[in-house]
């Protein structure tokens, strides 16, 4: 203890070598507001989301804002769940506009459909991007073959033209290939839109794997393809977890294409309907923002649970730049 | 176990030859070394036998097959990397079965293989690892092992000791020497190192830019080297090179003056002396004195740097039990035998 | 079935034939089998749609299947449906569509078909002029409607305003009153958000303070500064920069939202559809409820009427249905179902909406039906439904319905935000929509 | 022309789907844009489409919308670009600093990354409500103002508005491209910078920013790319309105495309942001990568 106190209170002499409390202690605090500033900013407008999402209409809309739910209802999200089971007929129908009746978009029932839409394509793009961009990377990156640098230039311009100028001959193109309406034409588009980035990730991610393991797989025997199986695909998991994750929230966000290449609820995609309900009749805030919440649920699922390989496998992409 | 003959082979990157025209025959059961500074084509070469890259031009023939435009998992070759290129996701055992799984070879004799290419190797002990937590030795005796556990055609090593420390590399030189005395198999051998160079060949090719500059055993290479550049690179310390003309049958550099019966007169030429080619003064040797500016014990040996006639900077090796002190004369003797001529500008050999 | 083949073709040579193989193909085709009508429409009125399509299944036996789509996205929605060739054989059309629907090829003609042209003899004149185009006509009427001045009495009646002012100078005096007096902050509502009902609710001011946008020979005359159109132009400015008595957060009020904050009694007059009268006045949908009444449109300025602008949305079928005779044959039933007399003779569809929703219709039979003439009395109060009769009579079509309205429409939306938002002057930008148009026009051949 | 070896052959067959798809939903699309730029392609009118060379091209120039639309694309890009790269520096400092909670901030960061633009779009636009809204109900109760006021309403303040909505969902990525980049800086140059006697803010300015160089190339190219092209919260947020203070260049582009089905002025316009796009990246790449 003795000791202790004496380390306290060190001769004036030595105050030079002593420990600087104070910067330590203003770090601490500066963090701690840039923190709390950063909690905030980044998680302050969902967490509104979901708290007006367990309010009534009401509630939601209340002068002043109810910053948290004062009685939590599930209500909106049971609208959502029912919203395809009502049959109407003369007896059942509600009266009055359900503008400001109800409270229920007339969309309701389009939501389950359209998140399974939106499931079902950021899967197979997920899926098949995976295959896509890895074959084709592994050859850029690998293979020394006639061409190369413009495939890869080619590949990676095509992501040069903005989004907004592709819908119009895209629409053109898919309804030339009798597509309009179909998962398969978003999941074709998303291809499209996809792969590139996730070529390029997975290009820098090879060329950081040894040039002598893939020489060695080849004088011990693989082909192409059993170099890619055996050799870069086990050894490129972070960039192919990463390439994954980018592919599936990139499909299950877009909009613009599935607003252009879709019609109706057999192909249209969350985002779409979820635009729907504001640009509806009706809109009730608290019902939008339990189907915003709904929206938010899976990818945000996704990059938590895939939180460190995104960022490895980001690294290598990255820093070459 | 094959012969290896590369006729014309040629290998280009856009403007840019890596290799050309190379002709050279691997006698079966041979060990032979491709020497050579980097960039000089040696490891293109040996890329193209094992067929990681494509030939632009000429042929390459197994036992007389062509190969030229098969693919590396039909060539049946083994290859050891400098980085020993292991399967960093398998363990040893399946490093070494690696080959064989590919071959679908039946289970029990994937197994006794293993077993068998690790005593050779002894590493029975580590099959159960993975390579991160081998040391480089044992890693390259892995993939030693992943190379030998097959039947190959040809064993192709590019420049295996280069990651390892001295010592070890030594005792490994010894044990791919053991093995290709056990295998009696073809080895082409890629190195910058002279020392692994002389000790392994049979044979050795001394590569620059994309050239054979000679092929020759390693005797040979050293006792007559075929140009300056051949010269100058085998040896340590380096041949010592001093240009200068023939006039009268000898070689002349101002008031030096060495015999060279044989050359034509009136030549520029670079006159080759290698340091360790210097004895005490005797009759029948020439005399060649100097003032010694550094002296370097190596232990066996002692090498001095002299300041000889005519302004030349002569690196000698002390004979033995000589003293020598920095600052003080020294004088030793040649013999005229042992000087190289070379041509200043076409740079071969004169005589 | 070719085409379909061929399709698949293209399909496979691109190697998206294995996506159809697991069930991504396009689905498209598959609703035409059987006795279905493929009806499209907005999100308006679908329980009451719905409620009259399960009658109609029950009534012929075919099968009705139903989309809709957001009112701001649908005419984009319909338009590349139409283009994509999708399979629809009836859809609600507006009238404003009608022209530039009809060059495209994208409507079918109805009048050689005369199980559906009876119900002319029964309807109101301009809802069937409103559907008409080059002389033939295009389908029969959803609802027809106009746009309606209402104020909220009691807000009037507090600020001691015996009467509901006549013309919109009058209108500005009162809303400063009110406004004086704290009862409200802005009292005049107007929704000015660029969406489709825009085009409506400036139509509007511009009839009432006696102007046109376009004369008889199709020529702009918007920017003249003596019609009306720049007149009113000038009165919205004003109202919201200089006597602050409408909002300026108007510009991005939908009309859907401007119908809440009316019916929440924050404001004392405000232009509204007409139907949505049952909304304001029901307890349960509305804080003022039965405090909104209605008023004859004020005039405004020296040529000032009482005329508003009316509009209408009917059933239109598509070539497709129409050269097809089986499904002719079906959409003319559902047209006929939902737009004229049901199988039991009555006209079940307008009274539906009538009742349910307060959308006016117009088949003129039904106004003597005293469920009907009782409706307007129980929500538009006594003498509400001599108002809207008497602003029906004052009632005009857009003038600007042409084969360009479409394009047109957007400069003019533009050119009106910036009026309200005091970004352009009146006459600027009632200058740049004339300029707009002729354009256009001249386009056009 | 040498043989096809293996190696081409495997390439080929390798390399061959990606380029099919790209062919058909990508360069395909491309040409055939350029193609109905040169043409008068309105959708309403569809058996006429005559050719008409650049005539769309000039009619976009006179156009004064089309300028109008440039001015705010400019304003917008620059505005989201600029504040998503000083704030992604800023977090990225923050959370390369070890602190206890630092993963849970980590954590916290892909929040908005994984937020669809459309759920972005409407919750800001349900902050910024008139009548309802959290931005109104948090400045009136910190007694900021008054009484709640209209936000996107107001011309002046949209496109910042749009922008901050931009800003939120966007600088996640850019901050995590730029910690992975911090975390590559070697330890040695800040031991080194610390021993010169250099503080905080010295070791940031001449260790952390020039290493970040790549890094933050990478975020001021692709920013500005997707800035430029943002689409989703100009029709969820204001539909190009109030009048014409968020008419940019993509909401220019959907209107005159899916409003106007003027398809062949629409081609013109997007073929025009896609080389103004294009160009801008390159002189990004080309002066800035050097210099920056």
């Amino acid at each position: 203890m003795s000791g202790a106190e004496d380390r306290r209170a060190p001769p004036p002499g030595r105050a030079a070598a002593r420990r600087p409390v104070a910067p330590r202690l203003g770090r601490g605090l500066l963090l701690a507001a840039f923190s709390l500033l950063f909690v905030l900013y980044v998680a302050g407008p969902v967490a509104w989301l979901v708290s007006s999402s367990l309010q009534t209409e009401a509630q939601a809309t209340a002068v002043p804002p109810n910053w948290l739910p004062p009685e939590p209802t599930l209500a909106n999200f049971e609208a959502i769940f029912r919203a395809a089971e009502r049959v109407v007929t003369y007896e059942t129908r509600r009266q009055g506009d359900p503008a400001t009746g109800g409270f229920l978009p007339t969309g309701a029932q389009n939501l389950l459909p359209s998140l399974r839409n939106s499931l079902v394509v950021g899967l197979w793009v997920a899926a098949l991007n995976l295959l896509l961009s890895l074959t084709a990377a592994y050859a850029i990156a690998v293979i020394d073959f006639r061409g190369r640098r413009a495939t890869l230039y080619t590949v990676l311009a095509t992501r040069v033209i903005p989004d907004i100028a592709l819908v119009v001959p895209l629409f053109l193109v898919i309804r030339a290939l009798g597509l309009i309406n179909s998962l398969a034409a978003l999941v074709v588009t998303y291809l499209a839109v996809t792969v590139p980035f996730t070529i390029f990730i997975l290009i820098s991610y090879f060329e950081g794997i040894p040039r002598d393991l893939y020489r060695a797989a080849r004088v011990d025997g693989c082909g192409h393809w059993g170099a890619l199986r055996q050799v870069y695909l086990p050894l490129s998991l972070p960039a192919l977890v990463a390439a994954l994750t980018f592919a599936f929230l990139t499909s299950w966000n877009e909009f613009v294409f599935a607003l252009v290449l879709t019609q109706n609820v057999e192909a249209q995609t969350l985002p779409i309907v979820i635009s729907g309900f504001v640009m509806d009749f009706t809109t009730s805030f608290s019902f939008v923002n339990a189907a915003g919440v709904i929206a938010i649920v899976p990818p945000v699922l996704l990059a938590v649970l895939f939180q460190r390989y995104i960022v490895s496998g980001l690294t290598a992409g990255a820093v070459k730049g | 176990m094959a012969t290896i003959v590369c006729e014309g082979l040629t290998k280009r990157y856009g403007a840019v030859t890596a290799l050309e025209a190379l002709d050279l025959t691997i006698a079966h059961g041979e060990f032979m070394v491709l020497l050579g500074p980097s960039g000089c084509g040696k490891t293109t070469t040996l890329n193209l036998i094992a067929g990681l890259e494509e030939a632009s031009a000429g042929r390459l023939l197994f036992d007389g097959r062509d190969v030229t435009w098969l693919p590396p998992h039909r060539r049946e070759v083994a290859m050891v990397f400098q980085s020993y290129a292991l399967y960093p996701n398998k363990t040893v055992f399946e490093n070494i079965a690696f080959p064989l799984r590919l071959r679908r070879t039946p289970r029990a004799g994937i197994e006794r293989a293993v077993r068998a290419a690790a005593e050779q190797l002894e590493i029975a002990h580590l099959l159960d690892r993975r390579p991160h937590q081998l040391s480089g030795g044992q890693r390259q005796r892995v993939a030693l092992g992943r190379a030998i556990v097959r039947n190959p055609a040809a064993f192709l090593m590019d420049e295996p000791l280069s990651n390892l420390d001295a010592a070890l590399r030594l005792s490994m030189r010894s044990l791919i020497k053991r093995l290709h005395h056990q295998l009696r198999a073809t080895f082409v051998y890629v190195t910058h190192d002279q020392a692994e160079a002389m000790t392994l060949a049979d044979r050795i090719a001394v590569m620059r830019g994309g050239l054979i500059q000679q092929l020759d055993t390693p005797e040979g290479i050293y006792e007559r080297p075929a140009n300056l550049f051949v010269a100058g690179f085998l040896g340590s310390p380096p041949i010592n090179l001093i240009e200068g003309r023939i006039e009268d049958g000898a070689f002349r550099r101002a008031e030096l003056r060495l015999p060279a019966p044989r050359a034509e007169p009136g030549r520029e030429v670079v006159l080759g002396l290698r340091p360790e080619d210097v004895e005490a003064p005797a009759p029948h040797l020439i005399p060649l004195a100097g003032r010694v500016e550094l002296v370097s014990p190596l232990g066996s040996d002692t090498y001095a740097e002299v300041s000889g006639p005519a302004g030349t900077s002569l690196t000698l090796r002390v004979p033995k039990g000589w003293r020598v002190r920095e600052g003080e004369g020294i004088e030793v003797g040649v013999d005229p035998a042992r000087l190289h001529l070379f041509d200043r500008a076409s740079e071969r050999r004169i005589a | 079935m070719r085409g379909m083949f061929a399709r698949r073709a293209v399909l496979a040579a691109t190697g998206a034939a294995a996506l159809g193989a697991a069930g991504l193909g396009a689905r498209a085709a598959r609703a035409q089998a059987g006795g279905t009508v493929n009806f499209i429409g907005w999100s308006a009125a679908v329980d009451q749609v719905r409620a009259q399509i399960s009658a109609f299944e029950r009534a012929t036996g075919i099968r009705v299947n139903y989309e809709n789509f957001p009112w701001a996205q649908f005419r984009t929605a319909l338009v590349t449906r139409l283009v994509g060739n999708a399979p629809i054989d009836v859809s609600w059309i507006s009238d404003a569509w009608l022209p530039e629907f009809a060059e495209a090829g994208w409507l079918a003609p109805i009048d050689d078909i005369p199980e559906l042209m009876k119900y002319n003899a029964e309807a109101a004149e301009y809802c069937t002029q409103s559907m008409r185009y080059r002389g033939r006509q295009y389908g029969l009427a959803y609802y027809g409607d106009h746009m309606s001045f209402m104020v909220n009495a009691e807000l009037l009646q507090r600020a001691g305003i015996a009467a509901p002012p006549a013309t919109w100078d009058e209108v500005v005096e009162a809303s400063l009153r009110i406004k004086r007096q704290g009862i409200a902050e802005y009292p005049l509502l107007l929704s000015l958000a660029a969406d489709t009902w825009l085009i409506e609710f400036v139509s509007a001011l511009v009839f009432s303070h006696g102007g046109r946008f376009v004369d008889e020979r199709g020529e702009a005359v918007m920017a003249d500064p003596a019609r009306g159109a720049v007149r009113a132009a000038r009165f919205l400015r004003e109202a919201i920069h200089t006597h602050r008595i409408v909002s300026p957060g108007a510009v991005e009020t939908a009309e859907i939202n401007g119908l809440r904050a009316f019916g929440s009694g924050a404001h004392a007059f405000a232009i509204v559809p007409t139907y949505r009268i049952r909304a304001l006045n029901d307890p349960s949908q509305s804080q003022a409820a039965g405090r909104i009444r209605l008023a004859l449109m004020p005039k405004g300025g020296p040529e000032g009427t009482n005329e508003t602008c009316g509009w209408i949305r009917f059933y239109g079928m598509t070539p497709g249905a129409k050269n097809d005779r089986a499904r002719r044959e079906r959409a003319v039933r559902f047209i006929e179902f939902f737009g004229g007399r049901d199988t039991a003779g009555n006209y079940s569809m307008q009274k539906l909406l009538l009742t349910d929703l307060g959308l006016p219709f117009c088949t003129l039979p039904l106004n003597e039906d005293p469920e009907v003439q009782g409706f307007w009395t129980r929500w538009a109060g006594e003498g509400g439904g001599a108002v809207i009769a008497a602003q029906s009579a004052r009632t005009r079509k857009k003038d600007v319905i042409s084969p360009w309205f479409g394009e047109w429409v957007e400069t003019a939306n533009q050119a009106w935000q910036s009026v309200c938002l005091g970004r352009a002057e009146p006459e600027a930008a009632m200058r740049a929509a004339a300029a707009k148009w002729t354009e256009l026009r001249r386009a056009f051949r | 022309m040498p043989r096809l070896g293996y190696d081409e052959r495997a390439a080929a067959l390798l390399v061959f789907p990606v380029v099919a798809v790209l062919l058909v939903v990508a360069a395909f699309p491309i040409l055939y844009s350029f193609w109905v730029s040169l043409h008068d392609v309105v959708l309403t009118r569809p058996l006429r489409r005559p050719f008409v060379g650049l005539d769309n091209y000039l009619r976009v120039f006179a156009d004064e919308r089309f300028w109008i639309a440039v001015a705010r694309t400019t304003v917008y890009t620059v505005v989201t670009v600029a504040a998503t790269t000083v704030l992604a520096v800023l977090v990225a400092l923050l959370l390369n600093e070890a602190f206890p909670g630092q993963r849970l901030l980590n954590a916290l960061l892909l929040l908005p990354w994984a937020t669809p633009s459309v759920v972005n779009g409407l919750m800001w636009k349900w902050i910024y409500d008139p009548s309802y809204g959290l931005l109104n109900g948090l400045l009136v109760q910190l007694g900021v103002l008054e009484r709640y006021r209209a936000w996107l309403g107001d011309p002046d303040l949209t496109l910042l508005l749009i922008a901050n909505a931009a800003v939120w969902k966007q600088m996640p990525l850019a901050a995590l491209l730029l910690i992975v980049t911090m975390k590559a800086i070697p330890e040695d140059l800040y031991r080194a910078a610390k021993v010169d006697g250099a503080g905080a803010f010295r070791r940031f300015l001449h260790v952390t920013l020039p290493a970040l160089r790549p890094g933050l190339m990478l975020v001021l190219v692709y920013e500005t790319m997707i800035s430029i092209r943002h689409f989703d919260l100009f029709l969820i947020m204001t539909q190009g309105g109030p009048g014409d203070a968020s008419f940019t260049l993509s909401w220019f582009i959907y209107v005159e495309t899916f409003r106007s089905l003027r398809f062949g002025t629409g081609a013109a316009l997007s073929y025009i942001l896609a080389m103004a796009t294009f160009l801008l990246s390159y002189l990004f790449i080309r002066f800035l990568g050097r210099r920056l």
